[in-house]
């Protein structure tokens, strides 16, 4: 698995790990899709942290996360997010969203 | 000029051959001693030609997909990414910023991405037939004081 | 039984490509999750056989060398690595330990560690045609258990 | 470079590093060589802790040094074989030589 899912008082954290590509993006959506419509938590943040390596389909992975969390009302955070993902970040101007912790 | 070394590689359209893809352009471009920076731009671009391949040249199959790279003396790198697919009718609008045939969870950047990480990006596709992304990226010649110390 | 998966890499018999070679094959490999001794052998295997291209099939020139691998379902990785080099003219005589034609530094052992290091070794060859060394070996499937934990 | 020469008084030592192969093998020789010929070591020792891949390639240099160390009425010794490497060098009966620190 290349997501773990942690929930607490606050919230809920899905922590990525390794690559994420077109291929790999698909399971951790699923596993964080399936998550969230179970507990509907009031927040949600995508850990970073342990990313080696991003290419867009990560920005498809975030966006899908954030409409999901405004359907249920709650928020998305992104954190731990290195130089180089934040670099593709701002490509997609996903910035303007205020969902970066380390960018605000 | 001649290329002084050059390499060709044929896979199928799986998305579970999109690392397999990076790994292969990574390990030929070692041999010029890349810095990490340059090496993660090379693997990201490649990633986003091969993942356009899988997802949109052959939406509804399995095909052919060939990478072909090659090294010039002065550390310039092409890289050509090939598929035999649907092809691409608009060229100009593909490659504008958000324009996306994907869906949901494409989100329309795997060419501003291309395009930031390398030096030059050219696309030629022919509808029906298929698409050639060519990627261009310079490698800083360090090679000799990396080895030195 | 069909492959599950394949590749095709094709590069110049330059010596530099010997670690390239084994990068790519794996780099392909890693999608069964082998056992790190598992992947050794194969990355030992393929470099004495890429390496033969390079010696001995085209002493004087550079030629091309392309590698072929497949996957099947149950584990067993085919890779064939080709040449359209001299050939080889006995084949028997070829394999048998210590039998070099390749002088002080080669020690005619190629052979006998792609067949220790694989679960079957088979080479065919036309003289002034090329060779073709197909190396064969088992994957141990661990891979759901090694993804759960 | 993928090695290191150091002499003492008890000789001289190559230490071995990264790949063994055709390629890289031709540089190791090279350099050893070279130093061997200027100093004439009683005693030349092959280090190989630090090797993480050796091919077929890793015995001709073996045996070349052997030769080479014999012509000049030197000894040869292999240290920090892994068990990988040994098995190589068994492979190549080059056991029987004695030359192996580990396997004595
Ligand atoms: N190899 C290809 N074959 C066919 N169409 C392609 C190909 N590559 C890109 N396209 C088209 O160009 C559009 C934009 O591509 P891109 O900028 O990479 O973003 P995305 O992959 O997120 O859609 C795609 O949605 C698709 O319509
Ligand atoms: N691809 C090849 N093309 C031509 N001759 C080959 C090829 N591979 C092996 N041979 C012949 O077989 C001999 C034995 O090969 P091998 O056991 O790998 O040992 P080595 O490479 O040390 O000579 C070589 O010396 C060469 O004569």
């Amino acid at each position: 698995m290349s997501v773990r899912i942690e929930s607490s008082n606050e919230g809920m954290t899905a922590f990525l790990m390794g690559e994420i590509d077109h291929h790999t993006a698909r399971q951790i959506r699923e596993a964080i899709d399936t998550a969230v419509e179970k507990s509907k938590p009031k927040n949600l943040y995508l850990d970073f942290s342990e990313v080696s390596f991003m290419d867009s389909s990560g920005i498809g992975l975030i966006m899908g996360r954030f409409k999901l969390m405004q359907h249920y009302s709650g928020k998305l955070t992104v954190t731990g997010a290195s130089e180089r993902i934040t670099k593709i970040i701002s490509l997609a101007g996903l910035k303007r969203l205020g969902i970066f912790n380390n960018a605000q | 000029m001649k290329s002084v070394n050059g390499m060709k590689v044929t896979f199928p359209s799986r998305s579970s051959n999109e690392s397999f893809a990076r790994s292969v352009v990574a390990s030929f471009v070692a041999q010029l001693d890349p810095a990490v920076d340059e090496l993660v731009d090379i693997r990201t671009a490649v990633s986003e030609a091969v993942t356009n391949c899988i997802v949109h040249a052959y939406p509804d199959n399995i095909g052919e997909v060939t990478i072909v790279a090659r090294i010039y003396p002065t550390g310039r790198v092409v890289i050509k990414v090939r598929d035999k697919g649907i092809g691409i009718e608009n060229i100009e609008q593909a490659m504008e910023p958000l324009f996306t045939t994907g869906g949901e969870e494409r989100y329309g950047l795997g060419f501003s991405v291309m395009d930031s990480f390398t030096d030059k990006l050219k696309v030629t596709s022919k509808k029906g037939k298929g698409t050639v992304v060519t990627l261009e990226k310079y490698i800083t010649m360090r090679q000799r004081q990396a080895k030195q110390s």
